[in-house]
């Protein structure tokens, strides 16, 4: 998961989220940082409304609806 | 200060007060923080024991308030800020550890005390609602006048509703303490009572000291809870969600298959129970029994 | 139940429920018709909203979870 | 959903329900009838015991209504 | 449960959901893929908008928790 | 999502979900495929007990349920 | 919100919250470190079990949904 509180902290900040960064943010903490996971991180979040994804609750449930449906 | 300067003062001031400033100028520069206490109230023997109980996170230096003053000026570097809060009985407090611990943990170390005549209320004193366990007798009338709420019932004295009688900064009657002391009642804290504190730049004060855990908490789950949401809505999977992001899969999954009604091995039982569901929904919006099988005729 | 399925059939294929058709339908399924039965049907569905009453069934099962709550 | 309800019809009369009588049923509703369709469904329902799907959707909400309660 | 997520990733590629697509998802998968479900899945999606799908399932137990609660 | 949804087809066939097979998936199903997030998805579910989640989206009706209730 | 993120990461990585390790994670975000900020945090994050208050937010979101529907 600190992979992403580093693109959250990036994202408070302003600052761009990407590899540089996402990783400088990681090695602060003493991470032992994967690249691999960096670029998945910055490549699942290119498309992304940080704002927006933070607020809809990640709530599996969304099965409920259908079945009572 | 130059040498020169320190010359001047021990020629102002007698020897042993020199030597005093001198050891509390050491006192505060062997510390990170440095703040005044207050340490009106406190019984000697409590204070040995607060002072020993600090030991290794904090110490307690006392003096006259003049050569606090001077020491604080002579350090300078903005630690002159704190003589405005040397007054009365204090002393200075050192630390190495952080500011706001050591304002919690003064906090937490303060201990409930009776409240003299005299003497001004540090916060609202209040008489809770409840039976005094006193019997009838003229207690019940001396707690009217300080202004409780109270009654006789049941053969014993009991106060009718949580009573404010005192507003902080007011000063405490003999009639009040009296009927405090009788109840058992301690309004004060006694303690050693943080009133400023001097770290690495800035001066703090008991408002910016006292920090509220409570919110720290919630901060901590709502910070928890966005990272959670970013992860599964930009399906990036974690260790920690993984498991979310796969049942939120199989959700979608579900939900598609439903809603348009995929004749898939798994979903049919789901399909079986929504068509009974909707059948039965649509049964419930019909009048006429004649119309109806009959289980569910009305 | 079947007389309402036969009618809940007709909707989603957008036929109209009528005496004819739902006959028609049960008769597929093998039921040996009451024509009384299809008459009251189709007389006491002209006035329901069929997408409507549908719908409620989607709602339905949380109003039974409060019932069971 | 025409396809679950007439599976449904068939399961109410007690006739068998197979490929050809799914398919005569949904015929007579007027529906433009998918083979694909009623063999995935038929094939599908050959392990669900009907009546305890019916049950366990029933039993469902309320037993979710207590936990939520 | 492979058939529709098959189709739930060409639906997130943007690829036409038909049996060929199916198929070629499917069999990469290790499937022993049956025609008749591929047929009866493009089938029964094809006048579906899966967004909408998911999203209605989403938003019904709000509307189901706004009836029961 | 579709690197999910891919996991979850091999998960049901039974295949290994490693790298290459989320891969071989992914590119039928014409994702421009970032390995970096294949990795990244692999390594996740490692210690995941896969099963376990499913029935908890399984489960999840009748926790939807309880929202309502 | 990002000095807690920072508190977060150190968290998940096994380093201890410490005034000197908050400053070098929020110093590789850019962010402008206010030290007061970092003691207060330090200081109040000494009482809260972070694992427990992870948990309880995890349970949230499906909470605070049931709330809002």
């Amino acid at each position: 998961m600190e992979y992403v509180y580093a693109a959250l902290m990036l994202n408070e900040t302003g600052e761009e989220i990407n590899e540089d960064n996402v990783t400088a943010v990681l090695e602060a903490a003493g991470v032992d940082v994967e690249q691999s996971r960096v670029k998945a991180l910055v490549a699942a979040l290119e498309d992304v409304d940080i704002e927006e994804a933070i607020d809809t609750a990640a709530a599996a449930p969304a099965a409920g609806g259908a079945a009572g449906g | 200060m130059s040498e020169s300067e320190r010359i001047r003062r021990t020629e102002t001031i007698p020897q042993w007060k020199q030597e005093e400033v001198d050891e509390l100028v050491d006192f505060i520069e062997s510390y990170a923080s440095v703040g005044i206490v207050g340490v009106a109230g406190i019984p000697s023997r409590q204070l040995q024991n607060m002072r020993r109980d600090l030991h290794g996170s904090a110490e307690v230096r006392m003096s006259r308030n003049t050569l606090t003053r001077r020491a604080l000026e002579d350090v300078g570097d903005g630690l002159g800020g704190l003589t405005e809060f040397v007054s009365g009985q204090v002393a200075l407090i050192g630390t190495n550890d952080n500011p706001f611990g050591l304002y919690q943990q003064l906090e937490a170390s303060k201990t409930p005390a009776p409240i003299n005549a005299g003497e001004v209320a540090p916060n609202d004193i209040v008489i809770p609602e409840g039976d005094t366990g006193i019997d009838p007798g003229p207690f019940v009338g001396e707690l009217q006048q300080v202004g409780a709420e109270a009654r006789i019932m049941d053969g014993s004295i009991k106060v009718t509703a949580d009573s404010t009688v005192l507003e902080t900064g007011e000063e405490v009657s003999d009639e009040l303490a009296n009927v405090l002391g009788e109840l058992g009642i301690e309004p004060k804290e006694v303690g050693l009572d943080l009133r400023s504190v001097y770290s690495e730049g800035i001066l703090f004060e008991p408002d910016e000291l006292a920090i509220d855990v409570d919110e720290y908490r919630a901060d901590v789950q709502s910070a928890a809870a966005a990272a959670r949401n970013l992860s599964v809505n930009a399906a990036y999977p974690t260790a920690r969600t993984a498991g979310t992001l796969l049942a939120k899969a199989v959700g979608e999954a579900k939900s598609v298959g439903l809603f348009a009604a995929i004749e898939d091995p798994e979903l049919v039982p789901d399909l079986v129970a929504k068509a009974d569901g909707q059948v039965r929904a649509l049964a419930a919006q019909i009048d006429d029994d004649e119309a109806l099988p009959e289980e569910l005729r009305g």
